[in-house]
């Protein structure tokens, strides 16, 4: 049975350490904030200039001076501090971001990235994925194992306009997690009910398979 | 050297001319220069290039410069909220060259401080790095992206003294001081003018030397384009 | 995540190496990191490349490190008023790289910001440009430098709240902000510590995310290189 | 009669317009501070990270937090602000600073400029002597016509290491003016009682005169 969204944001937030500064995409992405486990206390940074995200507003507080990187209302925390684009941008090429969370169109076997265009549709740009991705420390991209019509997305390379090339840590779709380990691709968790054949069939890329690869029979 | 002027159209006299490159700070409606952007409508200069991260929406911001079709070409990172855009785009009227957001930004801050270039490794290996310089660095592949300098720079701000400091509020600073920076000339829009003293000079974000003119705008619309609420928990 | 640390020797702790790199933030005597430079000078800690503008007085600052033959090399802009430094470099015991001043704030920027090299017109022509890459952009010629990056940094701030956010005051600012974005680890001390939220979140100088740990420093020296002033008029 | 050295910084004071953003290096440049014209407000730039430089401060205003880039304690004024040292290079090398004011131990005839070592002496460092002359937008050179011994410091080449090449708009000796137009040196003016001969004497770099070379009766 394959993770709903929210399970897979669930499966992403495993990944947030204490203390970490986390740049969270716009969509499944997004979710993970719902999910942060007890015990550990991250930063949001959104890149539009700002670092200690807090939740979306009350009514009566939201703020046109205050929005994320989705251009959504947000509110503030005690800890928050804003600053130029440039700064901006400058923490996250400097490495100074822990984790960016960010979904994918495709992902290839040596960590290529797409998650930007699609040739001869309206290309709306890609805002600051560029960035996050060639300057975040670790990169966790969440995409859906298959396209509509099921097709591979995790693929021996991309043939969608590349985001970046060889920059994905780890993948989490829907039926499975691959950790890139030395740049190659492992997979190491099963979603419940879904088997390595399953995963097989409906992946392009080359990978080997962890050992103790770990079967969920529910996401904890 | 009085910096105020009295109204965005008295602001930009002078300084525009068709062709020109001008740069305006915001992300998304987030900190745009709305009152300077309306004045450059009505003066009707044309064929212009503009540097900013996006373009407005279809009636609002740098859309309205679409509308009247004075904008040549954009240097953007994302341009999705805006029919407009896609037509002219589409249709080959309207140029677009895209840069990653962080190194549009940089690209600007570069300008602001006579780099001509620097090394990212943003974009390696993508159709942004085609025909770009390759340098290696420790082992690691970067490309070259050059400094960004505009015949004019459109900021908004919060507040401004007299010298022309500026303070910006919340997510609304963006762009708008390293486009402060890039400009030949830099003209501010503020919500409100304070006295010369008023503010703590630890705490100025853009310097006075950067602001050519500004103007005090009223009546900001400040247009949410993603209204995001959580409910109040009884 | 507690980032406030008892004293400079704890703050330390785990993070010191012989043969590491260090940059300490301050100009001259003013805004330097004097506890946590003591504190380094008790560690012991031997054969350190030390980026910072200055080399401090013989007696304080970074000169003591210099008494007790731990810096191997400086990297410096100017290093005039310090004996022990002229008779250490005299002899050879102490290597020196000078930057100019703006090179070497830019490179600590470019360092902490993920980029490992710009082009600069400053030095072109004179020894500086010696050995490094020339390259003409419209037709001016510019020199390539390279990011610094230290294995620590330790800056000096006014205040700082619990998430590490800095603030700080007046010229003794000037290289601590850049030098805490470039260290792997950046320690700070600071005058004054102020609660989560009492920062204006507007009015922060270095987020936290720059800062790994802070100490509070008590009776602060601050000597005046060079005391001027003028006489009140009757 | 030479001028003296109050009577240079009154020169140099000269090209101060209105509006100007201003850089006085250490020694007679920071006399000129003393000179500014009536009428003719300017703002003064300290590169350790100050716009707006007031003067030295009463006795019991000295903030050791406070001093300029040659470590002495000054004052704020109310329109002054504060930065970092990259941010207040970005501005000067950024071509922002409109002039800026230094002393020098020689200057050749195509502007190079040396003022920062002599070989053999201990080197104190250049500062931000290199970034200033690199990057202002009029860099204007004061100096002694003549070194002690009387040989020339205006030089067809510098024979001491330089700080910037082909960097000076103006040089203002104690004994007379000299522009470089298109890079080449035209001398304009004369001290009082100095006239083209003792010039030429006193000078190793090739200039020209200008037709219009104002002589001084006395600096107004």
């Amino acid at each position: 049975m394959a993770w709903s969204r929210e399970e897979i944001a669930q499966r992403a937030a495993q990944e947030l350490q204490d203390g970490f500064y986390v740049n969270l995409g716009i969509g499944i992405p997004t979710l993970v904030a719902n999910y942060i486990p007890e015990n550990v206390q991250v930063t949001l940074e959104s890149e539009n200039g700002m670092l200690g995200m807090g939740p979306f507003p009350y009514p009566d507080q939201v703020d046109p001076d205050l929005i994320n990187a989705g251009k959504q209302t947000i509110s503030e925390l005690p800890q928050s501090s804003y600053f130029s684009s440039a700064d901006s941008f400058a923490m996250i090429r400097g490495g100074h971001i822990d984790l960016a969370i960010l979904g994918a169109m495709q992902v290839a076997q040596n960590g290529d990235l797409a998650n930007w265009m699609i040739p001869g549709k309206m290309i709306k740009g890609m805002g600051g994925a560029m960035d996050l991705v060639a300057g975040v420390n670790k990169v966790v991209i969440i995409m859906d194992h298959t396209a509509k019509d099921g097709s591979p997305k995790f693929l021996k390379a991309c043939n969608l306009p590349l985001t970046g090339s060889d920059v994905t840590d780890l993948l989490i779709t829907n039926l499975a997690v691959f950790e890139f380990q030395d740049g190659q691709p492992v997979l190491i968790e099963l979603a419940p009910g879904v088997d390595a054949e399953e995963i097989k069939e409906k992946t392009e890329a080359e990978y080997t398979v962890c050992p103790k690869l770990k079967r969920h029979l529910h996401i904890q | 050297m009085n910096k105020l002027k009295n109204n965005a159209t008295e602001a930009l006299e002078g300084v525009l001319f068709d062709g020109m490159t001008i740069m305006a700070g915001g992300f998304g409606l987030c900190g745009i220069p709305e009152h300077l952007v309306i004045a450059l409508r009505d003066s009707g200069v044309k064929d212009i290039t503009v540097i900013s991260n996006n373009c407005g929406i279809d009636d609002f911001g740098l859309g309205i410069l679409l509308q009247t079709r004075q904008i040549k070409k954009m240097l953007s990172s994302y341009v999705g909220e805006n029919k407009t855009f896609e037509k002219q785009y589409m249709s080959g009227e309207l140029e677009l060259e895209f840069n990653p957001q962080g190194t549009l930004a940089e690209r600007c801050r570069a300008g602001g401080a006579g780099i001509p270039g620097f090394y990212t490794k943003t974009g390696v290996g993508t159709v942004i790095a085609e025909g770009k310089e390759h340098k290696e660095f420790d082992g690691v592949t970067y490309i070259l992206e050059t400094g960004l300098v505009a015949d004019l720079s459109l900021v908004k701000a919060w507040k401004s003294d007299d010298e022309g400091n500026l303070v910006y509020r919340k997510t609304a600073r963006n762009f708008n001081p390293v486009m402060a920076t890039a400009g030949k000339v830099t003209i501010a829009e503020v919500e409100e003018h304070v006295a010369l003293g008023d503010f703590d000079p630890d705490q100025i974000h853009t310097p006075g030397i950067y602001v050519d003119s500004f103007i005090v705008g009223t009546d900001y619309k400040k247009p949410i384009e993603i209204m995001t609420t959580r409910e109040y928990v009884a």
